[in-house]
């Protein structure tokens, strides 16, 4: 790992936009601004961040139901991201797809995705194009530790196993499926241990340190690039929030969210920074201060957005 | 007859089921201490134990397979699945074993078990969480197909589903479980395959589904006011159909509009439209009128879902164009 | 033109689109040194190798979701299920990616997949081996429909089908590969979404799909003997559907028989009847008759199999019923 | 184990049944008397048979496409079977079924199955069932190594595990899903390692040798009655004849079948029990000719009975 300030500094704002992205947007839907469901990301930073730092313009991701961070990380616009969860004309999907759907294909994002496990094969699809074209791509999947527990996370590490195919498939094990605690369902401790099933190195790791998860992905996109395959990363962390708004989450105790929150993924990479002069309290500050007034205009943007209109409803089912 | 919603009705009929028969078990994805995404088994876990209420991994594959096995083995598994739209992940187990196990076994076993799903848009769920895909389900030969509009009718359905030995697809709707009315006490058992006339009309036929019995109704009192009489009819279950009472209502009125949420192209609006031009062909003064949504995926901004919906004022339209 | 199988011509557009287009690949289970279970992939391997002829595990999920994903990614996969009976397993990946991503991403995506599939019954290959599930494809907005019953068009639309940019359900009948026509060398590509009439007749309109065509047609030579001319109508494709050659048709002869192999119930001839109920009641002199499988699974025993499916005796009593 | 000299002979017995009538079904199938698809189990005798050996009345089985030698090993009774291949009214299923479904509900045995890998989740189904009613009930099932790659056996065996059902799934690892050689669909070399995936035992045997397999079960069978959860036992063996009757054969070696041969599971069974005294070569030829007369016997009812009447078609679709 050679992290340069500057890049350290890009990492940890975008750290920071995720964690305002999704506190705004918590406000929002409580106020009843956004439809639908939302799945927030707070607390799981630095796992988006910390594997997306490693990819270049033509590599691949697939995202899920908990799709912000990772669109953020790859550096999505945060205007056009609201303006979807408005369902605004502007928006990624012209308003059509939602906080489950932002996708942006220019970013080689495959999109978020409503059917929890659905990236896995996806993923295996879109590495093995970088495969079949020759140039050195690679393709990251996010998924939690309740998908894998689906049979697609099975199929699509096999197949990306005997193929080889450069594809990173990522466990973000918050520790719940909704209201599943991980001990509820599944009987493993470490969802890397899985990796094994199919001849392939698993590792698990801090998610909520951003250095960790940093090095880890770091190994696994070499690998990737290499022609040496698959790599399955299991990062341990914890979601701040419900599983969607408006979750009352009756399955957990407030003792374990405030040990969780002792371990924030930006306090500690702040803290890190600081300590090895990367970062002063004057700096962070003004990272906080710009990422809130990014922010806002982004959230400005949305609701000056116009509607979609309603001929476009028949529009984009097909290609021409 | 106490009211109550839609939702609690079919508590009530798990509650009781699960009372009356020991054999009868719920499992699914949070309906334990969660009560369910949408808050339908709330309860269960307290009054039944986690032996007879079980949260399962997200495996839709492995809950309707292994409800499959548990009914085969004699049980009678009451699986949800979370939202319709994940039933693609289950369509292996329910339309190649659960509907044909007892066929080309000859006759020699049963699979008696119930698949409880919401489906429908409303909620600004978008295209992976409010789709209406009950056309699939009534095209294959083994299941039952039940889709309920009222409190009443979901506990009674419900309960003859429970009971029934085969495997039923019991379909509510999302925007219904708030719906409040009157609903029997106790043992309430409404035959499987019996249709119901909602509202009797001398002039249009409406035969509707599900979400669309309350807009067809709501339609047919504006209609009223013009002098035209709707009657609003509500298959309630797709397999069996109750066909006589669909061909008798237009035997009266001469004329047809089908309503259903799902997409109108290849929707079971062709079926029943179908069955009509087939079998009461000399009853129709006019041509049949069928209401679906539009072919395209639901579209999340609420303004185009509004517009996806198929809506009172289209039935409206549809009815004067024929009346 | 050269006389092939319908094997032959699938076989043909393969092998010519993966010369034409190097983005093209072919995955399956089976698919390389073992040609397909059919034979259909026969040869691929060899002039293509194993980079564009995919042997994959016995994962029907993976494959049509790596298909969706490689097809985001900007390939054009042809991916083989093995028996379209197997679509359950992967259900989910076709109606919620391959057909929604396009609209979801607001038409910023495009998925341009071919999925090749055998229907049908007449191997003794009982009731998950023999079926016919085009519905559920035809009522999924995003997905087109295709299915050939000859071997000019099986060629010309599986070419159309891969150069598409939108995903196809491209569904071949496994009773129609030893047939053989004459097709086109070279280049030929029909577009997909236009029906034709494969027979003339003034009398009364049979439109059929798939092998039913040929047995539509078999009929026709029966019942010209006895004065009724039939016309055949072959829609191709179910999606984009041609209404107007059939509405034309049944303009000109007042009179419909929709046949289809697939269970009648909730089959496309629910679609196809309603369609001219709604658009050509005028048309009509007389009620619709649809035809198709009986609402069962698909029996094992040759005589039961025998008679669970349309024949071309069931057409002319049909047809004879409205002449 | 304690297997007394008429358990031995029971189950020595029983692969010779299932050897028999596999290869006279392969002649009927060659001549054109039996339609559509069957796999045959020749070869692979002894794992059907070592396991089902420990299986009470009321346990259940859950097959596959090549299930005969499964219910022939439960004791089914080759006469229905013979019928139910000829698609006669006095078949298992009453001709509705064919090879691959066939069934025996009073014998636990929920029946081949068409679909490769459905057998797992059903057999999940059924342990549940077994536990629920509170009876030492046990549930296996059968399934390939072709089929070890479905999302079918991850679901299932994780729900079993977190559930802690009595089941017991059986690999028949015969080295070849179709076309497919085990290194080509699958990175790993054994299927039992995937155990570990799920928290459970997993345990690779060789499937030509009786007595192993048996020992095998008998462990797995004696945890999943004790309350202990489920076992993933891999049998190594292979396919004598083609994928299915009619199979050319193209992807492997003439020296590769003729190598497995030499291991025959009869043949070697047969030497031990001679060598251990429970077998002598004037009881083994008696045991082929009663068999032998057992399955023309069988043979002759199926060719002598009814086809199903044609109002049967319509029959046992719903119950009433
Ligand atoms: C196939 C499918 N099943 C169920 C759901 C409903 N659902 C949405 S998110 C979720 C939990 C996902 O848990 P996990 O994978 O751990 O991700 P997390 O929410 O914890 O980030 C469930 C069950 C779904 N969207 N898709
Ligand atoms: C879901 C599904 N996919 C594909 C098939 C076609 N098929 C039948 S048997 C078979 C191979 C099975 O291999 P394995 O599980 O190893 O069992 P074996 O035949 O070797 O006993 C395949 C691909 C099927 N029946 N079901
Ligand atoms: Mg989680
Ligand atoms: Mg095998």
């Amino acid at each position: 790992m050679a992290l340069s300030q500057e890049k350290l500094l890009e990492l940890y704002r975008k750290m920071v936009t995720i964690r305002v992205f999704e506190e705004n947007t918590a406000e929002l839907f409580a106020k009843g601004e956004i439809p639908g469901f939302v799945h927030l990301y707070v607390g799981e930073e630095a796992t988006a961040v910390g594997v997306i730092a490693h990819l270049k313009d033509h590599d691949y991701i697939a995202s899920t139901h908990r799709g912000h961070g990772h669109l953020i990380a790859r550096g999505g616009d945060v205007k056009q991201m609201y303006a979807e969860l408005f369902g605004r004309k502007t928006g990624y999907c012209k308003g059509k797809g939602g906080s489950m759907h932002i996708a942006d294909l220019s970013l080689g994002f495959l999109g978020a995705n409503g059917i929890v496990g659905a990236g896995l094969p996806l993923i295996a699809g879109a590495a093995f194009a970088c495969k079949y074209r020759g140039d050195d791509g690679v393709a990251v999947c996010f998924f939690g530790d309740g998908a894998s527990n689906r049979g697609t996370f099975h199929e699509a590490l096999n197949m990306a196993s005997i193929w080889k195919l450069p594809a990173i498939f990522v466990c973000e094990n918050n520790m719940y499926a909704i209201s599943l605690s991980q001990e509820l369902h599944q009987n493993i401790d470490d969802v890397a241990d899985r990796a094994a099933a199919y001849g392939l190195p698993g590792i698990s790791v801090d998610g909520n340190d951003l250095f960790a998860v940093y090095e880890a992905a770091e190994e696994a996109v070499k690998r990737a690039r290499n022609g040496d395959g698959p790599t399955l990363i299991e990062s341990k962390t914890y979601r701040w929030r419900g599983h969607f708004e408006g979750d009352p989450v009756v399955y957990r105790t407030e003792e374990e969210l405030q040990a969780w929150k002792k371990k924030d993924p930006i306090e500690r990479a702040k803290k890190r920074m600081m300590e090895t002069g990367v970062l002063t309290e004057e700096e962070d500050k003004a990272i906080w201060e710009e990422v809130r007034s990014e922010i806002q205009e982004g959230i400005e943007f949305a609701k000056n957005s116009p509607l979609p209109e309603e001929e476009s409803l028949l529009e984009d089912v097909y290609c021409e | 007859m106490p009211e109550m919603t839609y939702l609690e009705a079919i508590n009530t009929a798990l509650r009781e089921e699960m009372s009356r028969d020991p054999s009868v078990f719920v499992l699914g994805e949070d309906v334990g201490v969660f009560g369910g995404c949408f808050g339908v088994t709330q309860g269960l876990l307290d009054a039944f134990g986690p032996e007879r209420v079980l949260d399962t991994p997200i495996s839709e594959t492995a809950i309707i397979g292994a409800s499959v096995g548990a009914a085969a083995a004699g049980l009678r598994p009451v699986a949800e699945i979370m939202f319709m739209d994940f039933m693609g992940v289950c369509m292996d187990e329910i339309f190649n074993q659960a509907a044909k196990i007892r066929y080309m076994f000859g006759g020699k076993a049963a699979i008696p078990m119930t698949l409880r799903t919401p489906c429908g848009a409303g909620l600004g769920a978008a295209a992976q969480h409010s789709q209406s895909m009950e056309a699939w389900f009534a095209h294959i030969p083994g299941l039952k197909v039940v889709m309920p509009s009222t409190p009443a009718d979901a506990k009674g359905l419900l309960t003859s589903a429970i009971r029934d030995d085969n495997p039923v697809i019991f379909i509510e709707h999302k925007m219904l479980y708030g719906v409040k009315g009157s609903v029997p006490d106790g043992e309430y058992a409404i035959p499987l395959g019996k249709g119901d006339v909602k509202r009797e009309g001398s002039d249009v036929t409406v035969v509707a589904t599900s979400l669309m019995v309350h807009k067809a109704l709501a339609a047919a009192e504006t209609l009223a006011e013009e002098g035209v009489e709707v009657e609003v009819v509500d298959p309630r279950c797709l397999v069996p159909l109750d066909q006589d009472t669909i061909l008798k209502s237009v035997a009266k009125t001469g004329k047809l509009v089908v309503v259903h949420e799902a997409v109108k192209s290849g929707g079971i609006g062709g079926e029943i439209a179908a069955i009509v031009a087939e079998e009461g062909f000399d009853f129709l003064d006019a041509p049949i009128r069928r209401i679906g949504a539009p072919f395209a995926p639901i579209p999340f901004a609420s303004n185009l879902e509004k517009a996806y919906i198929p809506s009172e004022e289209t039935i409206i339209e549809a009815v004067r164009s024929l009346a």
